[in-house]
Formats: structure tokens, C-alpha cells, sequence
């Protein structure tokens, strides 16, 4: 007992809070009560959640409680060890354990802890009843998330429903889009002049999708420009982008017939840092005399950069990102712009293929889906129903 | 093997990160954290293959003696130099302090941080050829911009009306139109997710 | 050291910045140095901080799981060698599938899920005119935006004018945000400036 | 080609000469622009005019070395304009790589007007959980910090003798970045009814108009320009003026362009017809 004791009282002297000197009403508070300790739920099987209520000298003015100290014990009556400290008006704590199994702080599976709960004035505290036992455990499901797994399940069924119509051989209609038609005349343009085009697949990774969704637009306009004998270059500024490029053109040449035109010198790495690869671009415009720039997939600062200097080389730009922040400069640099999710459209489109247009098609009733609820939201929100609120509400 | 199996492995490791979201439990924590590493790691691999094509772009250039292959040498001098500076002392060689961080401080900062701001001077000209009232689509990009950009400067008893609004669209409609950029663009990436999975999207995994 | 480093630097950067009246040598040479110089850069740095740490470090304490991503690291490889280069697709193939998966439900959280959440507001607050306007104008510019991004259906009519609006709420959006970023993008070129100006003239202090 | 359509299609060189200026004339010849004062920043400005000397002001510098640029300013404006006023301040410096910076500026401030530590400013320092610390201030400063930074008891302190808490300073002006600002709501107003003022960054500004409607706060300075209001106001102009000087001449020259390209286009249309 004596070294609990001890413990405790080394404990005080080092969390800053105790000024042991200090003169005031020396009045232990009300202690907090209600005390509960139970595994956390949804996580991984490593932390209790501890709840109480609050000490009835925990208010905005009785200014008497500042602080509730949360502790941890193997037993009701074994020594217990500080775990955490929260403000008060606060009444929860999470305990966390070690993940490593070697580690002293591990929670077992199944082993009982205890836990009391202190609330702290200036230079007093009182203790509640020891709450417990508790066992932590992990779980199989997350049931915050389950409003995500309910709409994983519905897109998907969407989205596989329409493709297997498209299999069937039922055709979509897609409305024209402006970016998309300015392809062929720009590929067009190019060949008239006789200059070669350019494509930037941006600063994303291969595992972006966005920089996925440029490798297939990438594949179509490469099999035009193999029709049409034009020269087609791309920058790289990924390694595993730029071997994926490779593999994506000459599909293309492929497809057109003239795989003996492709020349994988033309879609080379230049460096992964942004500028210094911005810097080679610019580069690259001017001396190569680029007809046409395709700026298609992520890009950040560059995006101005880029696309003035293709504006000073007088190439024709169409340009398309998902990157919210860069969107404006594009339009407002470029000929054409694909604006976030057309990027994402411009695949099917380009290639015009049933699968890839029947996914297309499961978006539009997934945007549908979505705009009813926003609107039903909206108008139940003014009625203060908050349930459908919940139904989009996802824990973490 | 060559197209089914990647295929499979796309699809198997594809629908593992769907699940595992879902499943908060350690064992398949413990999967998802190596298979992040793994990723990392391709990457470091797969920058030879970066470093070997610049190389050879840059060697077969100088080879050719192609216009600007002087250029091309200073490409490979910065690059060889840096690969020496940066393994000659072993792990002590990339210390604040050493000629590699020298080199990274008054060669490729001033160089970068230049580059960046060369922005100053392209948002001034692509706002001058952009902001014309040429079409109401055109209007519009101007008057918003000129609204936000004049919370600069004094404009008497005007500024603080158009703080106001300035303020009010960029919370207020600027807002709006992000969340629909925002749901569009997650409709679009999700459907592509899954067509990738589903192997339906396959283009980036070429051809034989 | 500090003397020539500044000269130097400051050099490069008058270097960058003649690119502004036209292409010259002078800018080439810097273009060039510096492709040079930031891909060593980048792969020495990812070596000792990346590489080893995430690699040697855990395969040297015995973490055997690591040599898996080493494997598929080597298979990326083979590209080099035309023969058997197909296999580095299983490594692609590993490195697309898993972050497919995993930004799947990223995006369906983070682009879907928590923005309609954000925007189901009520559209009538008591005694606050304000924000009454401001959410409706939230929710009509959310929902005519959307119509905008609609495939299926010619931008025609009603319907039309819908998608037109969202149109304009994009361009409102655009032209906002461009205009804010022109304070930060000066502010850059002031820093270069200074550094012109101030550390290597000595102009200003 | 016309006059006219030649200001339409002005080679872009010439805009990058004028932003070249615009960006350098202002550095080399520093010269004052107008600066329109918003009234959140002025609120601040006249806490601190009409606290009489002798009275104490709580100063937090809740910020680190990465927002030196927009924040600086703001502290060492309110730090000068009360030092002159002979008000006493107590300092605190509740983000984990800020007091370090605190402490030097403190010091050289005090050393400009000649004013005492312990007499004329305490300077509290830093301790973690920025929360509890400040919930803890409120009840008493010496909870969490029995010493200042330098050591001393805050006992042994001339002036925090009958100082225990908020109640006893005229208010508090927290220049902030991140969160801390949110407990400086939630606590120090929320919970003990002290009067909150803040000095921002550009971003986070948007974000905390709400709370000066709502009565939470009593005056907000955002980001550069709210410090060159500051600076304006308190006639102390520095670097922050310096900069919105320069800001507010190159947004002036991006205008005149758009405006010169939409006269060529307007006038060139017009011929035609």
C-alpha cells in the first residue's frame, strides 16, 4: 500500500498540474459517478472505452473540476496506474494498448482490467467506484461503416447490372461532350502540320486513378495517331508510370495495325521531381514544336506551367484533371478542359466501347440516387428529421 | 500467365483492400499494413528503371551528337554527381552539412523554388488572355475573380461591401460547386475502381 | 562556401527566370543541370530514407514478409529484359489492385458519403435570413452542379437550364479560387525577389 | 492591325514586365498603399487602446516558426503597442516549436521599451495538452505553470501578486495556428467568460468569421493583411505593410491588364459592326 502510494505520488508531482504549495479551499469535488468500462467497439482489439458522468462539481461555474484522471488496474483491489487524463466536461476516455504482443502495455485478449475514474481540482480529488471487469477484443465488422458497405454493394450491383446489359448488346446514349469531340481535330491538326503531340499523364502514380483512367484515354489516342502517322511523345515522371505509358502506346499502335511505328524511345522518364520535371516539359514544348498538348490525369502548381507554355508555343491544349485546386487554371489556359469526373467519362467516350459506356451509365443513376437524397436531405433537415442524416453518417 | 493471372491478382488484392476496410480486426490489419510496404517497396525498385531511362536517353543523344547534346551531358554530369556524393560516405553521406546538401541547397532549391514562382508572372497572363466578357461563361470567371482579387485594394466605402461578398462566395457558392466536383469526381473514380477490379478496364496493362 | 553557393544560386535563378522572354541556352543549361541533379537527388535520398529503413532494416530483423514486396520489387525489373518482361505486370498488377481497392472506398467515404452528409442543411432557419440564402444557394448550386456532370441526357429544356446553372456555379467556383491564388503565387516571387535583391545584392536588408 | 486589337493581344511579355515591377519597385522604394481597415481587426485594435495601463492583457503566441510569416507581425504590433501604453502582459506559448520563438521576440521588445520581466510581462512558456492548459488557466495560471519560463515562482513574481486567473486580465488576444484556436473558444470563453481576440492565418480565417457573429469572439486579424491593418492602425508600419503594399500594387497591375484586354475586345467588336 505504502508503494502505491508512492507511485501515485510521484505521479502527481510529475503531470505539471499539482502545485502542492498552492493555498485554497482545500475541498475534495464530488466524485464523477456512473462509471463504465467496456471493449471499444469496431476496432482492431486493443483499447476499452471508459464513460462516466460528470462530477457534479464540473460545471461552468463552479470552475471547481479541471481535470479527470482515468485508472487502470488487474484487480478491484490492485494498485491502479494512471492511464490518461482528459479536461473536464469531457466523459470519455479510450484506453489504448500496445499492438505488439511483447510490449508491457498489450491488452490480452479476454483478460479482466478495472478502472476507476479521479476528478481533479487544484489540490483535490475524489475517486469513483471501480468500474469492470472489461476484456477488449477486435471485431469482424465495423458497423460505422455500414452505411458504406450498404452503398459498396448497391454501386457495385449498379455498375456490374450495366455492364452485363451492355453485354447483351443494349446501347447507351451519352450526350455529346466538347473536350472529347476537340480530340480528333486535334490529332487532326497535328497531322496537317506535321509536328508531333504531346501527352502528360501528370504527377500522379500508376496507383492513382485518375493517372488509370489517362492510361486509357492514352491508349485510344495513341491508336489515332498511329493512324495517322503522327509522332506521339510522353514525359514521364514516374518509373512505374512511364513502363505502364510504354506497355498503353504500344496496345495502341497494336490496335491500329502498325506496331512497327512505335518507337518506346518517345515515351521516356525524365526526373520524379515536380519542377525539375515541369522545367524539361517546358523544354520539350518549345524545341519539339508540340502541335497538341494533352495534359490528362493528377496535376498540382504545375498546371499553369504547363499549360501557358503550351499557350506560348501556340499548341492547341486539352487538358482534364480531378484535382479541384487546379481545374481553374486549366480552363482558363486551355482550349478544352475535362473537369473532374468527365476525365473519368472521357475513357468510354474515346473508345466508345459497350462495357466501359454501361459503367458510365451506372453512374448517372448513382448521381441520380444521389441528388434525390440530397434533396429529400435538405427538406427532411428543415423539418428537423434527423434520421436520414444518419443514413449517410459514417463512423471512422 | 501473362493476362489471366495479372488480372487475378488485380481482382484478389482489389476486392482484400474493399473488405478490409470493413473488417476493423488486427489480423487483417497486420495483412493491409505489409501490403502497403510491398507498394512502397515496387516503388523503390521500379526507380532504376526511371534512372535507366534517363540514362539511355540522355547517353544516346550525346552518342548521336543530336542538337542540344551538350545539354544532355550536364544532365548526366548532375545526375552522376549527386549518385557519388550521395553513397561515397555511405549513409552519413546525405548529413546537413555535406557537398550533397550543398548542392541541394544553392542548386536545386534556388532552382525550384524559381520555377515555382514563375507562376506569379503565368497567373497575371492567363487571367489577362482568359477574363474577357466574351461569353457569359467568360463573364462570370472575371467579375468572380475580380471580386475576390479587388479584397486587396482600397476602394473607399465600397471594400466593405465587397469584403463581404468576397467572403460570401467563397463559403457560400464556391462551396456548392465544389461538393458537385467533389461527388462527381468520387462517382467517377469508384466506377473506374471497380471496372479495374473487374479487370473490364485493362488498357494500362498493355498488350502482346 | 556561403559566398559562392549565393552567387551561384542566384545566378540559376536569373537562369529560370530569362525563360520568361524566350528559350536560350542559358535556361537550357539550367533546365538540364537540374534534371540531372533532382532525380540523383531523388533517388539517393528515397535509398537511405526509404529503402533502407522500410526494406534492409526489416528484412535484417528477420521481418520475412518483406522479401514478398522485394520479390514483386525484382519482377518490376525484368522489364529491362524484353524476353521476360511480362512478368513485371504481376508487380503492376499487385500495385493496381490493392490501391483500386483501397481508394474505392476512400473516394465513396470521403467524396460521397461525407459530402452529401455536408450538404443535407435545412433550407429554412428560423430568424436567420443569412444562412436561410446561404444553404438553399448551397443545396441548388450542389444539386445543378450534379446535373451538369449528367451523361445520359442532352442538356436540353428544363433540364438544360438546370445543367446551365451548375455551369455557372463551376465558373463562379473557378473564378474564385483563381483569384485567391494569385496572393499566394506572389508571394513566391517576392521571396525570389528578395533573395535577388536582399541576399545576393544586398539591396534591402 | 488596329490599335485596339492590339491591346487585345498584348505579347504576354509585356505582363510579365509589368509584374516584374510591380514585385520590385514597392521592395526598392517602399512606398505606403491604402489599406482598407476591416472592423474585426479594428475591435482588436481598440481592446488594447482603451486598456489603461497598469491593466493586463493575455497574450498567447500559439504559433510556430511555419506561420512566422502572416503571425509575427501581429505579435510584435500588439506587444509594441502595449509596451507604449504601459500595459502589462502575460505571455504564454502553447505550440511545441513556438517558445523558443516567443522568447526572443519578448526579449527584444522588451529590451526596445525598457520594460522589466516579472514587472511589466511574465512569460509563461509552453506545456502540452493546449486544452487542459488553458481550461487550467482558468481556474489559475499557476496550475499549469507554478513557475515562468525561466523558472522563477510566478509567487515570487511582483507582478502576479493577486493575479490568479482570467477574471483578473482585461482579455485575451491569441495568435494562433491550428487548432489551439478552438480551445481558446471552447475553454477560456466558453467556460470562464474571458474576452477572446485573434490573430489568424490567411487560410484559417474564413473559418472563424462564424464565431464573431455568434458573440464567441471579440475580433479576429486574418492572415498578412489582417497584420497590415494591425500595423496601420497601430502606426507602427513594417513588414507586413511592406508586403500587402507589394501584394496590393500586383493585384492593381493584373487588373489594369484584364482591363486593358476587355477595352481592346469591347472597342474591336464595336468597329466592326
Amino acid at each position: 500500500m505504502k508503494k502505491t502510494k508512492a507511485v501515485l505520488f510521484s505521479i502527481l508531482i510529475i503531470l505539471f498540474f499539482f502545485n502542492l504549495s498552492f493555498p485554497q479551499e482545500n475541498l475534495s469535488p464530488l466524485p464523477p459517478t456512473e462509471v463504465r468500462a467496456s471493449d471499444t467497439p469496431n476496432d482492431n482489439g486493443h483499447s476499452i472505452t471508459v464513460t462516466w458522468k460528470l462530477s457534479g462539481d464540473d460545471g461552468a461555474d463552479k470552475k471547481n473540476v479541471v481535470a479527470y484522471e482515468i485508472l487502470r488496474s488487474d484487480s478491484p483491489t490492485g494498485e491502479f496506474i494512471v492511464r490518461g487524463m482528459v479536461p473536464a466536461g469531457n466523459n470519455t476516455y479510450q484506453d489504448r494498448g500496445a499492438k505488439e504482443k511483447e510490449d508491457k502495455n498489450y491488452f490480452h485478449p479476454h483478460k479482466d482490467f478495472y478502472y476507476k475514474v479521479r476528478a481533479k481540482t487544484l489540490n483535490s480529488y475524489s475517486e469513483s467506484e471501480v468500474a469492470g471487469p472489461a476484456q477488449a477484443y477486435g471485431e469482424w465488422f465495423h458497423l460505422g461503416k455500414l452505411p458504406v458497405f450498404v452503398g459498396t454493394v448497391t454501386f457495385t450491383i449498379m455498375v456490374l447490372a450495366f455492364i452485363s446489359l451492355a453485354r447483351k448488346g443494349k446501347e447507351f446514349y451519352v450526350r455529346p461532350l466538347a473536350g472529347i469531340d476537340a480530340v480528333d481535330d486535334a490529332i487532326g491538326r497535328a497531322t496537317e502540320m506535321g509536328r508531333p503531340i504531346l501527352y502528360i499523364l501528370g504527377l500522379g502514380s500508376a496507383a492513382d486513378i485518375a493517372t488509370i483512367a489517362s492510361f486509357t484515354i492514352l491508349n485510344r489516342i495513341a491508336k489515332k495517331t498511329a493512324e495517322h502517322k503522327t509522332k506521339i511523345i510522353v514525359p514521364c515522371n514516374d518509373p512505374i508510370v512511364m513502363s505502364v505509358a510504354q506497355e498503353t502506346v504500344k496496345a495502341g499502335y497494336l490496335d491500329a495495325g502498325r506496331p512497327d511505328m512505335y518507337k518506346e524511345e518517345n515515351i521516356f522518364y525524365l526526373t520524379s521531381m515536380q519542377f525539375a520535371y515541369v522545367a524539361a516539359v517546358n523544354g520539350i514544348m518549345l524545341r519539339e514544336q508540340t502541335a497538341t498538348n494533352f495534359y490528362l490525369g493528377k496535376f498540382y502548381a504545375e498546371s499553369l506551367i504547363l499549360a501557358e507554355t503550351g499557350s506560348v508555343a501556340g499548341s492547341i491544349q486539352i487538358s482534364g484533371t480531378d484535382e479541384i485546386a487546379q481545374i481553374p487554371f486549366f480552363v482558363a489556359a486551355t482550349d478544352f478542359t475535362l473537369i473532374g469526373e468527365e476525365l473519368y467519362a472521357a475513357s468510354a467516350y474515346l473508345g466508345r466501347e459497350p462495357l466501359l459506356l454501361g459503367a458510365l451509365k451506372a453512374q448517372d443513376l448513382a448521381k441520380a440516387i444521389v441528388m434525390i437524397s440530397l434533396a429529400l436531405g435538405a427538406l427532411a433537415a428543415s423539418f428537423h428529421l434527423g434520421f436520414f442524416l444518419k443514413l449517410f453518417t459514417v463512423q471512422m | 500467365m501473362r493476362r489471366q493471372l495479372p488480372i487475378l491478382i488485380v481482382f484478389v488484392s482489389g476486392v482484400f483492400m474493399v473488405i478490409q476496410y470493413f473488417i476493423p480486426h488486427e489480423s487483417f490489419e497486420f495483412i493491409y499494413e505489409y501490403a502497403m510496404d510491398w507498394i512502397i517497396i515496387i516503388g523503390i525498385f521500379a526507380m532504376l528503371l526511371g534512372l535507366w531511362s534517363l540514362t539511355r536517353a540522355s547517353v544516346s543523344k550525346v552518342q548521336a551528337k543530336a542538337p542540344g547534346w551538350g545539354f544532355s551531358v550536364m544532365t548526366l554530369v548532375g545526375l552522376a554527381t549527386m549518385l557519388f556524393l550521395g553513397f561515397y560516405k555511405g549513409n552519413k553521406s546525405i548529413a546537413e552539412g555535406t557537398f550533397f546538401m550543398d548542392l541541394f541547397w544553392y542548386i536545386y532549391t534556388p532552382i525550384q523554388a524559381t520555377m515555382f514562382s514563375l507562376l506569379a508572372f503565368y497567373i497575371a497572363s492567363a487571367a489577362y488572355r482568359a477574363f474577357r466578357v466574351r461569353t457569359v461563361l467568360a463573364t462570370i470567371l472575371l467579375v468572380t475573380a475580380l471580386i475576390i482579387m479587388l479584397r486587396l485594394i482600397p476602394l473607399g466605402p465600397i471594400s466593405g461591401v465587397n469584403q463581404w461578398l468576397a467572403s460570401w462566395i467563397l463559403t457560400v457558392p464556391n462551396m456548392a460547386a465544389k461538393r458537385a466536383i467533389w461527388i462527381g469526381v468520387g462517382l467517377g473514380a469508384t466506377a473506374t475502381a471497380l471496372k479495374i477490379i473487374f479487370g473490364i478496364e485493362r488498357a494500362y496493362m498493355g498488350k502482346d | 562556401m556561403e559566398t559562392i553557393g549565393i552567387w551561384i544560386a542566384a545566378l540559376l535563378t536569373l537562369g529560370i527566370f530569362s525563360f520568361l522572354y524566350k528559350d536560350n541556352p542559358f535556361y537550357k543549361f539550367c533546365e538540364s543541370l537540374f534534371v540531372g541533379i533532382s532525380a540523383g537527388y531523388w533517388f539517393v535520398t528515397t535509398f537511405w530514407q526509404v529503402f533502407m529503413p522500410k526494406l534492409a532494416d526489416n528484412l535484417i530483423a528477420g521481418r520475412f514478409y518483406y522479401m514478398i514486396g522485394a520479390i514483386f520489387g525484382v519482377l518490376m525489373l525484368l522489364r529491362l529484359f524484353p524476353k521476360i518482361g511480362w512478368l513485371s505486370r504481376w508487380s503492376l498488377a499487385l500495385v493496381v489492385g490493392t490501391t483500386a481497392g483501397l481508394y474505392f472506398t476512400r473516394y465513396l467515404v470521403s467524396n460521397g458519403m461525407v459530402q452529401v452528409q455536408n450538404t443535407i442543411i435545412p433550407l429554412y432557419v428560423k430568424g436567420n435570413l443569412s444562412q436561410t440564402i446561404g444553404n438553399l444557394v448551397i443545396v441548388i448550386g450542389t444539386f445543378s452542379g450534379l446535373i451538369y456532370f449528367f451523361f445520359s441526357k442532352e442538356h436540353k429544356g428544363a433540364f438544360g437550364g438546370l445543367a446551365k446553372l451548375g455551369i455557372w456555379f463551376l465558373m463562379l467556383s473557378f473564378g474564385a479560387s483563381f483569384g485567391y491564388t494569385v496572393m499566394s503565387r506572389m508571394s513566391l516571387l517576392i521571396g525570389r525577389m528578395d533573395y535577388l535583391l536582399g541576399t545576393w545584392l544586398g539591396l534591402i536588408r | 492591325m488596329n490599335f485596339y486589337e492590339r491591346l487585345m493581344q498584348l505579347d504576354r511579355r509585356w505582363i510579365y514586365l509589368g509584374v516584374a515591377i510591380a514585385v520590385t519597385i514597392p521592395v526598392l522604394a517602399p512606398f505606403k498603399v491604402p489599406v482598407y481597415i476591416t472592423p474585426e481587426a479594428k475591435a482588436v485594435y481598440e481592446f488594447v487602446e482603451n486598456t489603461k495601463p497598469g491593466e493586463i492583457i493575455f497574450l498567447a503566441i500559439d504559433y510556430d516558426p511555419n506561420a512566422m510569416a502572416e503571425l509575427h507581425p501581429m505579435a510584435r504590433t500588439i506587444m509594441r503597442q502595449s509596451f507604449s501604453r504601459g500595459i502589462r502582459l502575460i505571455i504564454s506559448a502553447l505550440s511545441q516549436n513556438g517558445p523558443g520563438m516567443a522568447e526572443q521576440l519578448i526579449s527584444q521588445i522588451s529590451k526596445e521599451y525598457n520594460k522589466k520581466n516579472g514587472v511589466d510581462y511574465v512569460y509563461l512558456g509552453y506545456k502540452p495538452y493546449p486544452g487542459i492548459t488553458i481550461l487550467a488557466m482558468g481556474q489559475n495560471f499557476r496550475i499549469p505553470f507554478p513557475t515562468d519560463y525561466y523558472g522563477t515562482p510566478l509567487d515570487s513574481l511582483p507582478m502576479m501578486d493577486g493575479v490568479r486567473n482570467y477574471d483578473d486580465v482585461k482579455g485575451i488576444i491569441s495568435i494562433v495556428a491550428g487548432n489551439i484556436a478552438e480551445y481558446w473558444i471552447n475553454y477560456a470563453n466558453g467556460r470562464y467568460k474571458a474576452k477572446v481576440f485573434f490573430g489568424v492565418t490567411g487560410v484559417m480565417t474564413a473559418d472563424y468569421y462564424p464565431f464573431l457573429q455568434s458573440g464567441q469572439l471579440f475580433g479576429l486579424l486574418g492572415g498578412l493583411k489582417g497584420a497590415s491593418e494591425y500595423e496601420r492602425l497601430a502606426k507602427q508600419e513594417g513588414v507586413a505593410t511592406e508586403g500587402m503594399s507589394i501584394q496590393t500594387v500586383a493585384h492593381l497591375v493584373i487588373i489594369a491588364f484584364i482591363v486593358v484586354g476587355n477595352i481592346g475586345f469591347f472597342m474591336s467588336k464595336k468597329k466592326k459592326r
